[in-house]
């Protein structure tokens, strides 16, 4: 029986966005990777579960200066690096690799996308400190916003409390959006200035906090209508969030199949029984969709930040990649069987991880219901 | 007996001894000797040797009446598997010592099957008992070992003879706890806590008359227990909205600002296969009560522990922020709890815990196999072990 | 490690529905069964979609008033037998394993359940001759009309046109539900006083008709507000074709065990292969939870057809057994490989009964979303 | 050569050979001769020795330019599968004699492998070629032969060898399909119609230098062929809802009244993964046009199937009531359709033809090995044949 066979190539878009990663990529990937090994062990990330969280500030602190991460995203004009989403792609599918507990999507993507809309000189120098890796900036919204929601606003008098906000307790510079008016406006708070709880989180590697907080403290970063420069934080927050779930469903994968090469049962290579050879098929295939269909947005985003084509890859991207890195991971617990399920294994840092980043910045059906109404499928 | 005549039995039962003046002992003592402790065991036995089926009618009586509990809750494995392996395969001797103090919770018991190299293949197992003059000389390692820390015997297999196939040299014995080499460690697990435990065996001693089955028959007894174990998990009746199906349904209502038709849908679809499971529950309930033997446990606790995991990872999405947020006591902080506990504690351990459904007891794949070839009579692995002694099987 | 022992049963309520075959069941369903392997061949039913309909008069014929099976569910005041809906779903589960073309559903569980609401000499006097196997009746609504949507009524003035119409072609009479005032009357219309028009169908064993009627034609069987006669006859049509279901389901999964026992492969019985033993496990399972699921709603509609019970469990039967049996004959297809794709092999008449049986009488979606509302669990 | 030289070359040939009045069996010549055929053969054999990642290129510039098509669509086996094989593994007298009467679509292939006891174990085949001076005689019954009522040529497998083990006895030919020898007999499918053929060989007389390869090497060379139909497939570039997804996406938007939520979010997830099918297949081919090898078809494959079938499955629940009708000619009437048309015909068709998709060229069970195997790097099966002599295996 022959399969039907392909006709002539319709769209060959010979101008295509490139989906492999470049020299410069291998090399950026190599650099990340090599510092993570170096100073990210997973039972230094277990040890913050338990209140150890010593190997967060000197991690950062290299990541963002020794390896210059912190303005990666950020124009040359600031002082940073002036790269592009596809170089955030591979830090990022490094840092979810090894879920590293550092705050370069909170600060490095979302803040400082935010940040490149500053309006004032106190915006501006914030955005250029933060890309020196003097600052690190928390973007005061619940994890879970998505970026076409409205955008939750400080609002009230005296003391107002957000809840389940991420990076905080990373930050030394808080980003509240504040009612001004009928727009919004971005103050930059210093964190002393507002009180930040630490939450007990699923992700403790992303470790939340409750904020509070008073909407007349800080001065003005962005004045006047600053949503669009939120929503654009968070737009390359959630494209750049899908590489970070690649990275952790690519080692999920890894080491669920690592395993069932050595692990021995009934005298036979475990990894030998069809049924969960099959599993790994597919488990593959949608992981290797994963990673082209993160890098698709990240490289859209790179070519046109503000077009319809970004938004459509990003949620996209998000509805896809959210899922099989939650897939990858309970697989893996699945497949190590007893030993997946024990602290001392860390396939629970990846599963908790996962989880987490599952719910953040907009569900999966959310993602798909918006993708409905971009491409003119509604209900 | 009819259901009727039962009921009549437990009725008088409780006439005689008010549930709530009669000393808890006194009262269990007493309901073991009246054959009411587990009416489908023999009479003597604290059974009147009724079927497996008129059981939960004459539990239900009791707990209505609020008769005191007999540790059911921390003796699961006894009560579960150790006293139908006790009263299937053990001695005369073995019944009249450990049954009643069994039933009455006044000795708890343990499971010591699993070890690290043998999990899913139990009976590529590697804990070593020699004998020694009337007494055998164990050493060795298990793991997940819920309740070994509390427990006063356990059940154990052992390989008594390496030099033959690994189904056929393995014994199984009745173990005390409390022998100076048995040394007990918690095993931490992804919900922060520790439930289980690896037990390491440094020649503990065991006296022959506490052996079950014949020398080299263990394995036989073993898949005895087990298959007990499977026919627990899952066996007993729920009403609608039991479990953790209800945990989810009182989330959702609760939590209006998440709902979204999608995962309205997503929480139907897992509320039908509730309901199918709840069903297909009774029917087999049905079955076993009407003597027709049903493939039973292992489909149910197939659906069991994947709708737990579904729901439960559900219920994080449809609490939203909430749902990244570990709140209950004590959150990571490792401690030693007396059992899983699906109501007390919040979302994301729910969610955590629910993992090992589809693990502890028989691993799903391993419950595939089991189906695949006991019920539909499907050809079995290629097995490379099977008429290899044991300790020529690369490990 | 150890799963969680269950605690004492909370509910064990001793007057439980019976999901069990009892000896009058499986007396039942050995004489339907006996029957039908004498003279529903899938050669012929494979010949009704070549137009070739002659085993369809002399079968139902044989069914309706050899083994009295017309009037199953007809009170023996009107010379039916007086059975339960128990009973009837034995029939249709072994009718289902057949693929039997025949309009046991249409006329015996629909039509049937509908008269019995009969308010006129005329309503009364078809239900008897229904009964007896006299007259084959059709309720003319769209094949996929839910029972508790709102009921489809012809209306206007002539000739009215009602498209997908199941059990038409075999019916002398058709029931058709016409607007009278602010309620609904049901009209006896002779087949010959109408225009039935084939319609290839995707499953010509149960082929719809196009029906063209004058709303004024025929006698009238239900005065004043016949919408509960119609809707009791759709809850039991939705009721007992889960039984249908389960039928074609159990076939399915029985046929592609006995073919991978058989078939070789790599020298080996395909069936040993895990992946396969693994797919089929679940599928035994999912049957299993069907065919207790079907039985469980057809005993509550029998012990009560009013109540709310028999509502959810006809929503929770239809939303799952649809699905399995479409999933049972999806993968009887396949893992027959190549020759699971001949007209040779039967297993596509159960392919197609069972895709037509989902889109019928509501999609599982629909149910679920309406027994969603009717346990309080809403969007 | 750049794609941008590339292109020039190919508006230089357009130029001289104007399609819309050159001769359409002369231009198909002069393009084999100027070696835009197929740009990644050698020259003199219709090609350029480019990468094979231009191809498209060429292919669509020749497309929009309105150039004579060369019967890709009943030629498909013989351009995808037969073409590089001969290019791979054939001698260059059958590289002259063969390859451009094939691109140039003069020649029609099909393809002579499955047997109805060997499918997935296409090795296990048993059509014997028996060696008769400088001809082969061959004698079997093959199966699954799309187009072979249409073909003059085949390739074919047969077992030279049945006392070798079943990889070692097979040869590899290029059969006359108007040989006397030659029954082509119409296999009715699900859908009502025969896209494919029962192929009955008796005494069929093969000159030895139509073999393929050497004598016993044949398996070899089918796997060269059988990896070009997985490459073929979801091997070209889609745009967005293109395929299958495009043809739901607007029955969607024409069937307004069957909207619920539920659909809406399969639909939806469904959009999803074939947005991720494309992307995954944009990198795949840019992974070849730069030279890396990637696992390419397997995966493609099993995700063009699950989707088609899918999408299929729930256009018929969009369409609610029209979706029980299969009126689109010829209905179920039994006809010999000249391709696959999954935009001609209606839902009904579209759902029960996609069934084959798993099936044919490579059952998605047979993938699922490939990928676990080849690029996962997991155990084979355990080969119980796999150094018996083919004679002596059980079948």
């Amino acid at each position: 029986m022959t399969a039907p066979t392909t006709g002539p190539n319709p769209d060959p878009s010979p101008d295509e966005l490139v989906l492999l990663d470049t020299d410069d990529d291998r090399d950026l990937r190599a650099t990340v990777a090599g510092y993570l090994a170096a100073r990210c062990p997973s039972t230094a990330v277990a040890a913050v579960y338990d209140g150890d969280r010593s190997v967060v500030a000197p991690l950062w602190r290299g990541l963002a200066t020794e390896l210059g991460l912190a303005g990666l995203l950020v124009p040359e004009s600031y002082a940073g690096a002036g790269a592009t989403p596809r170089d955030a792609a591979v830090v990022l599918e490094e840092l979810g690799r090894s879920v590293a507990p550092v705050p370069f999507l909170t600060s490095s993507v979302i803040a400082a996308t935010t940040l490149a809309h500053a309006s004032t000189d106190a915006g501006r120098s914030l955005l250029a400190d933060l890309a020196e890796g003097g600052r690190t900036v928390a973007l005061v919204v619940p994890l879970t916003t998505a970026f076409d929601a409205d955008v939750p606003v400080v609002q009230g008098h005296g003391q107002v409390h957000v809840r389940s906000v991420a990076g905080a307790l990373d930050a030394d510079t808080l980003l509240v959006p504040v009612a001004a008016g009928d727009g919004i406006e971005l103050h930059a708070v210093p964190a002393g200035d507002a009180r930040i709880e630490p939450v007990v989180s699923l992700d403790m590697s992303r470790e939340l906090a409750d904020v509070t907080v008073d909407p007349t403290a800080g001065t003005v970063a962005v004045e006047g209508d600053a949503a669009a420069g939120v929503r654009a934080g968070l737009l390359a927050g959630t494209t750049l969030l899908a590489s970070e779930q690649v990275g952790i469903a690519q080692w999920c994968l890894q080491a669920t199949v690592g395993h069932l090469q050595e692990r021995r049962q009934f005298g036979r290579v475990v990894g030998g029984f069809q049924a969960l050879k099959h599993r790994l098929a597919d488990l593959y295939t949608a992981v290797e969709g994963a990673s082209a269909t993160a890098r698709f947005a990240a490289a859209a985003l790179a070519a046109d930040p503000h077009g319809e084509e970004a938004r459509i890859a990003a949620h996209t991207a998000a509805a896809w990649c959210s899922d099989v890195a939650v897939l990858a991971a309970e697989e893996a617990v699945q497949l190590h069987g007893g030993i997946g399920m024990t602290w001392e294994h860390p396939a629970h840092l990846y599963l908790k991880r996962a989880k987490a980043d599952q719910l953040a910045l907009g569900l999966p059906g959310h993602h798909r219901a918006r993708l409905g109404e971009l491409v003119g499928l509604t209900v | 007996m009819t259901p009727a005549e039962l009921r009549e039995r437990v009725e008088a039962f409780l006439a005689e001894h008010p549930p709530a003046t009669t000393d808890r002992r006194e009262f269990l003592h007493a309901r073991y000797a009246a054959g009411l402790a587990w009416v489908h065991f023999p009479e003597g036995h604290g059974g009147l040797g009724l079927s497996r089926g008129l059981h939960p009618l004459v539990e239900s009586l009791f707990t209505t009446a609020g008769a005191p509990d007999n540790n059911s809750r921390t003796n699961g494995i006894g009560l579960g598997m150790v006293a139908p392996t006790i009263l299937t395969y053990g001695s005369e001797e073995q019944r009249e010592r450990f049954l009643e103090p069994l039933w009455c919770g006044e000795e708890i018991w343990c499971q010591l099957f699993s070890e690290p190299g043998a999990g899913s293949d139990l009976a590529g197992l590697a804990t070593r008992a020699v004998p020694d003059g009337e007494e055998w000389v164990v050493n060795g390692q298990k793991v997940w070992t819920s309740g070994a820390h509390n427990a006063d015997f356990a059940i154990l297999v052992a390989r008594t003879d390496p030099d033959v196939p690994k189904h056929r040299g393995i014994t199984y014995f009745l173990a005390d706890m409390h022998d100076p080499g048995v040394d007990v460690r918690p095993l931490r697990q992804i919900t922060g806590e520790a439930e289980f435990n690896e037990v390491f065996l440094t020649d503990v001693r065991i006296p022959d008359p506490m052996r079950v089955g014949a020398v080299g028959d263990g394995w036989r007894v073993a898949n005895g227990t087990l298959n007990n174990e499977r026919v627990a998990i899952g066996g007993s009746a729920l009403p609608r909205e039991g479990g953790m199906l209800g945990t989810v349904a009182r989330s959702w209502r609760e939590h209006h600002d998440q709902h979204t038709p999608e995962l309205h849908d997503r929480l139907m679809r897992l509320y039908v296969e509730g309901e199918v499971a709840r069903h297909t529950g009774q029917r087999l309930r049905q079955q076993l009560a009407s003597g027709q033997p049903g493939p039973a446990g292992a489909t149910m606790k197939l659906t069991f522990a994947r709708l737990n995991q579904q729901l439960s990872g559900l219920d994080l999405e449809i609490r939203g922020a909430e749902g990244l947020r570990y709140e209950s006591e004590p959150g990571w902080t490792m401690r030693r709890p007396d059992e899983v506990d699906f109501t007390g504690r919040d979302a994301v351990y729910r969610y955590l815990r629910a993992k090992g459904n589809s693990i502890e007891g028989g691993t799903s794949e391993i419950l595939r196999n089991i189906v695949a070839e006991r019920v539909l009579g499907l050809p079995a692995e290629p097995r490379v072990d099977k008429d290899v002694p044991w300790n020529e099987v690369p490990r």
